[in-house]
């Protein structure tokens, strides 16, 4: 057990799989010598040799077309897109190949491949350093979408996700890099020292993709949340003394709808939250599924926090990012209504 | 706003359209046998020439001549020209098929059967094309069973692919041939990437990529030339300019400025313009970009250059934008009669050996569609299974997708 | 009035605004000469002359591009994008800056410009000719998207998108495009000819974009549809004889919010119909709107009634396409529940 | 899987890394007035030499030489020599304000300042330039105010983008500086878009596309050639090659052959290379590229071969990747000081002048620095308004985001 920032895990979870299977390659903008502008590839370079970890031309469409071919040939590449809002000129070679090549041959050909990419605000990044676009991905048949909210988790994801036969789009809440989040921008920044699930196993270890965690058991209702916003919302519920029962999803696709379900069954009552903007967000997805589901138990409506529906400001971040206050009033307005 | 532009951009035209006569005036085809053989391993600025010329092997009088003639035995030959003709059957019959219903959709190649067919003797087992919907001839070079070919254009029961793709989507990876696309030049930087894990794990194959003149035009070919002149990988790119992209003629993605193979020279990659209807010097061009590629010394741009002698698909009439006597003018001939000449003419074959030789193709052609049309065709006799459709998009379905199948099940 | 064709609407809803508005110009893949592989810019060229409509190279990334530009210039570029399964090339351009230039330059800068583009099955065009790609332009902040199902409804809303100040995303079910389907693929089909919405009036006039229809008054349940599926609705509340009010949303983004509520609440039954696949599409908004503003009238849970997650197969399209039966079931499951 | 890999592949690496004595040896400076003037009319195929040389005017010793020289007069050059040092000053202070926390991010052009200013110094009113984030010498250049640059780096009460943007992403339409994206490459085939409108509008305006070495790389680079070279529309395609881009050097997007500019000799466009730090060279090939555009002769690529001597951005720290000293290496100087030296051995400027002018320029800044910071500064003391992110999305607000308006506000 070593403490780690979810930086570090990242790292480490990429190293231990370089070490293990020569076919794991490492490549994207700036991870090669520098080791990447979140240093997610630090060190990694030197340790495995450049045809292992290596810079790429500014394309994220080569970036990720390249790999779709080596997954093809038969390697792991393992991809890093700069942020999250640079994915876009590889949505394409995304969502049309990567996604499709097991199924339009019919398992000829397949294509094991994992996209990281930071993800979420929080940083002063602007429209165009904070996008959360987990739906643009939960969208489209194919893929899978992982979301860790821990340093154990980041590490144990991403194993498992470089180890899954189908492509993976791994998202990184940059928010978390350094330590946990609770929203409250105005207090001073804490680390992850010291934090429990800072603590990461050495070696080989992997967290199942679509396995969602309880991370606090509750009576009153369901909060059905991740990344980012799970420490908000944890921080929320005690603020509001609301006993919650808080739900990381940390895989979109796959969903583990029976914790989901179970535990709305069990509260009657439950919120969706994310920092992308509301209007066809997963928020949207995840609050059809549970009406339909348990449509009888449901005492309330089930109600969303998000990003508002604009791009994410610079000056105004605060407003926008959906804080401990404004969950803080969902979850009261929930349990009461 | 201003109601009479001053222009100051222009539309590119072709020089004719229906009703015009058929004119390639403006298309220079230099003597056979007048562009150099450059060692493998050329600086690439030196070959500023072989991306505006054009290579050619074959006269008119079907005389093999120049330094790149002579690269394939009697055998290989005869053997090309018998897939050229085999394609070229199977085209006429699928057409057919298209309008008795029996396919929803069909790419012919007719006058473009060189091209992957010599390029594939070029290539090895465990090489890997990343192909566009027109190149089948990369899998009848290899004698790939027509009848599986079929199973998938009929979308029957023994449908390869499940009857998921659309007709001619093949996939074959024992044949070292890439699952196709239907979204155009997707797969021209996968084939870079292909090259790219070769290299890295040491192995000694190769890739080929394809793109068509019009898919130049999309931003993968940049992801392509870019990845390729940045990482050298084993890789031969090839872009086949059959002059059309649906109704629009190439000068629409060329910029009626040079030719599509001196985009490479940018990106300092040895670029060769070929005459994609003369089998030898198609064959012998691949070949030297392969061996370029085999022995380390990165990769190389090919631009093939032939004309699509048939609509686009079933679904296009091209007399609705170009002359309709346009590719009897094609000034580069036909590739099965120019190959025919030339083995007539080295006394290897004859027009009765030929008219033989198309009988026999003929009828294999039509056993293949008999057995095929066994399992089914788009009109019935056997599908491929509906429920199928929920398996195979992960390795593991996922409960979402199991719930559907139990839904869509319950509707059965 | 004339009787048209929803291509025939579209294109003289081209001509009407190219003759009226010399800023308006027309472009995409064979758009030119040929007029377009569905013909809906047949004759444009000759009429208003090549720089006016005409060919672009195969880059929709490039076309869109352009467009911007043209639009930020003062011109009301409105290109077609061959099938909508060829806009994801294009969907940075679109998503990343058509939808931002006004917000992001604080309206120095504004962006009018349409994107035509055929979309959903039932062609046998597979999975790269079939797509329905609304609810990932519905997910971005600064779109409109628009939907119709009838050539009466195609001219006007095209009028309205193209005199719009902002972007709008304009998808053409091409299965409409000759005739109404009902979803009986099995039958004969039917052509415009005849059709009371084929009336299509000469000259200018306009839909506004975000008013929805109801197509069919009821008193047992509301189904929320567009496109294709609105008359596959239509034959299905037939064939069942359930008393369904049926509402054509037309607009997506804005969205018809009244009409929408209005109508639950007076039913106290909803389902939601679309071609697109189930997860985390269009019907994932709508439903979890529905509930949260109707949830106290709500007398069963809001069904979905969509493609299934799978990408669209090329042989198995009918089983794929959510025809008449799985509508019909529906229909009776949610007015018995 | 092989566990040696036969390394077939390359991985392009600079020359010097930190520690390495800094090693620009293989940068070939052609000497200054070599390169020839050609006609406007030039036949592109011509213009090889163009693309690979660089156009050089001052000499090491401040004289200016060649058919490129003297198309500036006094006046211009000495205004042009105080844009570069007030848009230096204001990068000094704005880093440090950055520091401050004042600002959450900005980004210096120091050693690139030539490139903006004596380009813009070829446009009109009505032109338009689609810059990338390094470009604020297009603004200083026509004497945009300092307050109003200011108040958009401090996300202050006066932001004229409300807050909205980072800080640099200006936006000016009345000064012809498109609104900057922060995505990558996006903005340089809009500039082709807005030069066909302009040519369909039959107007005078011509547009301007920028975009960085690292940039060429993206898919838009290929689309704004591709339809540039298609439509000929009156735009200048510049790339401003500063060798890096954040850590990765200009050899991974170049792949370690040919330049920048010779990418645009396959799309049959007038391709040049031009000394980015010699403020008349810039000018001159401003003035050729922009005299094509207006009379209709279509396109010019330039390549602006430059250095990046600061951080890529306050964010950045460049230590990490490059030698420190590889910035005094850089052969091609210091834009500000070589103009200097012209001034002084032409007799219109002194080291006393100089210094006076830097003072002066200081103050300027300062003043306008203290009034912005009145408007407030990220630290406080004045900020665009919360509510107004839910204005000017569209031009209409929708009824969904009136909704959300409202419930932001009750949390008010
Ligand atoms: C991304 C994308 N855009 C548009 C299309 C529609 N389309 C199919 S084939 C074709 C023309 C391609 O021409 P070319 O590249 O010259 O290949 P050819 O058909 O001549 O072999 C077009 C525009 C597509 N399939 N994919
Ligand atoms: C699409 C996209 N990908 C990646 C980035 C992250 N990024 C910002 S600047 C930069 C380097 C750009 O280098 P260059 O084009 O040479 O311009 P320079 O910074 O040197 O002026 C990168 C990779 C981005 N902003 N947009
Ligand atoms: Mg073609
Ligand atoms: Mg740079």
């Amino acid at each position: 057990m070593t403490q780690m920032t979810m930086i570090e895990a990242i790292r480490d979870g990429l190293d231990v799989m370089m070490s293990a299977d020569a076919r794991v390659i490492v490549f994207g903008e700036d991870v090669g010598y520098f080791g990447g502008v979140f240093r997610c590839t630090q060190g990694l370079q030197e340790k495995h040799g450049q045809l292992r970890c290596f810079d790429t031309p500014i394309n994220e469409s080569g970036i990720v077309g390249a790999a779709i071919g080596m997954a093809a040939y038969g390697l792991r590449p393992c991809v890093e897109i700069q942020f999250a809002d640079y994915m876009f000129p590889a949505y394409d070679q995304i969502t049309q190949e990567a996604a499709r090549i097991r199924y339009r041959s019919n398992g000829d050909f397949t294509c094991p491949l994992v996209i990281r990419m930071p993800t979420g605000g929080g940083i002063f990044g602007g429209e165009t350093h904070s996008q959360s676009p987990e739906a643009l991905f939960t969208h489209v048949s194919g893929l899978k979408t992982v979301l860790p909210a821990t340093p154990y988790d980041a590490k144990g994801l991403l194993i498992a996700a470089i180890e899954d036969p189908d492509p993976v789009i791994f998202l990184e809440p940059k928010r978390l890099y350094n330590g946990p989040f609770d929203g409250h921008h105005d207090r001073a920044a804490v680390s992850w020292a010291g934090h429990p699930s800072a603590d990461v196993p050495a070696g080989h270890y992997t967290v199942p993709l679509g396995r969602a965690a309880v991370r606090r058991e509750g009576a009153d209702l369901t909060v059905l949340t991740y990344g980012t916003m799970v420490h908000v919302c944890l921080a929320a519920a005690e603020e509001q003394g609301v006993d919650a029962e808080i739900i990381d999803l940390r895989s979109l696709i796959p969903l583990d709808l029976e914790t989901i379900e179970a535990s709305v069954r069990k509260t009657g009552r439950c919120i969706v939250v994310h920092e992308a903007t509301l209007t066809s967000g997963f928020g949207a997805e995840l609050s059809a599924r549970v009406q339909e589901a348990c449509f009888y138990h449901l005492e309330a409506p089930v109600r969303r926090v998000a990003g508002w529906d604009v791009p994410y400001p610079h000056a105004q971040e605060w407003f926008y990012f959906p804080g401990p206050a404004r969950v803080g009033r969902a979850l009261l307005e929930t349990v009461e209504a | 706003m201003n109601q009479q532009p001053t222009v100051r951009m222009t539309i590119p035209e072709p020089e004719a359209r229906p009703g015009d006569a058929p004119d390639f005036s403006r298309v220079p085809i230099p003597e056979a046998g007048a562009v150099t053989l450059p060692p493998l391993d050329v600086e690439p600025r030196l070959l500023r020439n072989h991306a505006y010329s054009i290579i050619r092997i074959l006269r008119r009088d079907g005389e093999a001549v120049g330094p790149w003639a002579e690269m394939l035995n009697e055998e290989e030959l005869l053997a090309g020209l018998k897939q050229m003709m085999t394609l070229r059957a199977l085209d006429a019959r699928m057409i057919t098929a298209q309008r008795q219903g029996k396919t929803s959709f069909y790419v012919p190649q007719t006058g473009e059967e060189a091209v992957a067919i010599a390029f594939q003797r070029a290539l090895r087992t465990g090489d890997m094309n990343f192909p566009t919907y027109r190149l089948a001839g990369l899998l009848i070079a290899q004698d790939y069973p027509l009848e599986t070919m079929m199973n998938q254009i009929f979308s029957n029961a023994e449908d390869p692919l499940a009857g998921r793709q659309m007709p001619v989507l093949y996939s074959a990876k024992e044949y070292g041939f890439f699952t196709v696309s239907g979204n155009l030049g997707t797969q021209f930087v996968q084939a870079v990437g292909w090259a790219m894990a070769a290299a890295i794990d040491g192995s000694e194959k190769i890739a080929a990529g394809w793109i068509g003149d019009g898919s130049t035009a999309e931003s993968d070919f940049h992801s392509a030339m870019v990845f390729a002149s940045t990482y050298k990988p084993p890789v031969v790119l090839n872009i086949v300019n059959n002059q059309w992209a649906i109704s629009t003629f190439q000068g629409m993605a060329r910029g009626e400025s040079g030719t599509f193979a001196a985009r490479g020279l940018g990106f300092g990659m040895p670029s060769l313009r070929v005459d994609g209807n003369d089998f030898l010097a198609v064959h012998a061009v691949a070949r030297w970009a392969t061996e370029r590629a085999r022995q380390g010394l990165g990769p190389t741009l090919i631009e093939h250059v032939t004309y699509r002698a048939g609509g686009h698909s079933t679904s296009d009439n091209p007399e609705g934008y170009r002359p309709q006597a346009e590719s009897d003018a094609w000034p580069l001939g036909d590739p099965i009669e120019r190959l025919k000449l030339h083995l007539i003419r080295r006394g290897l074959w004859s027009d009765e050996r030929h008219a033989q030789a198309q009988a026999e193709i003929r009828d294999t052609v039509v056993t293949a569609q008999k057995a095929a049309e066994k399992n089914g065709t788009l009109l019935g006799g056997g599908a491929p299974r509906r429920r199928s459709i929920f398996e195979g998009l992960y390795a593991e379905t996922p409960l979402h997708l199991e719930r559907q199948r139990a839904a869509a099940e319950a509707l059965l």
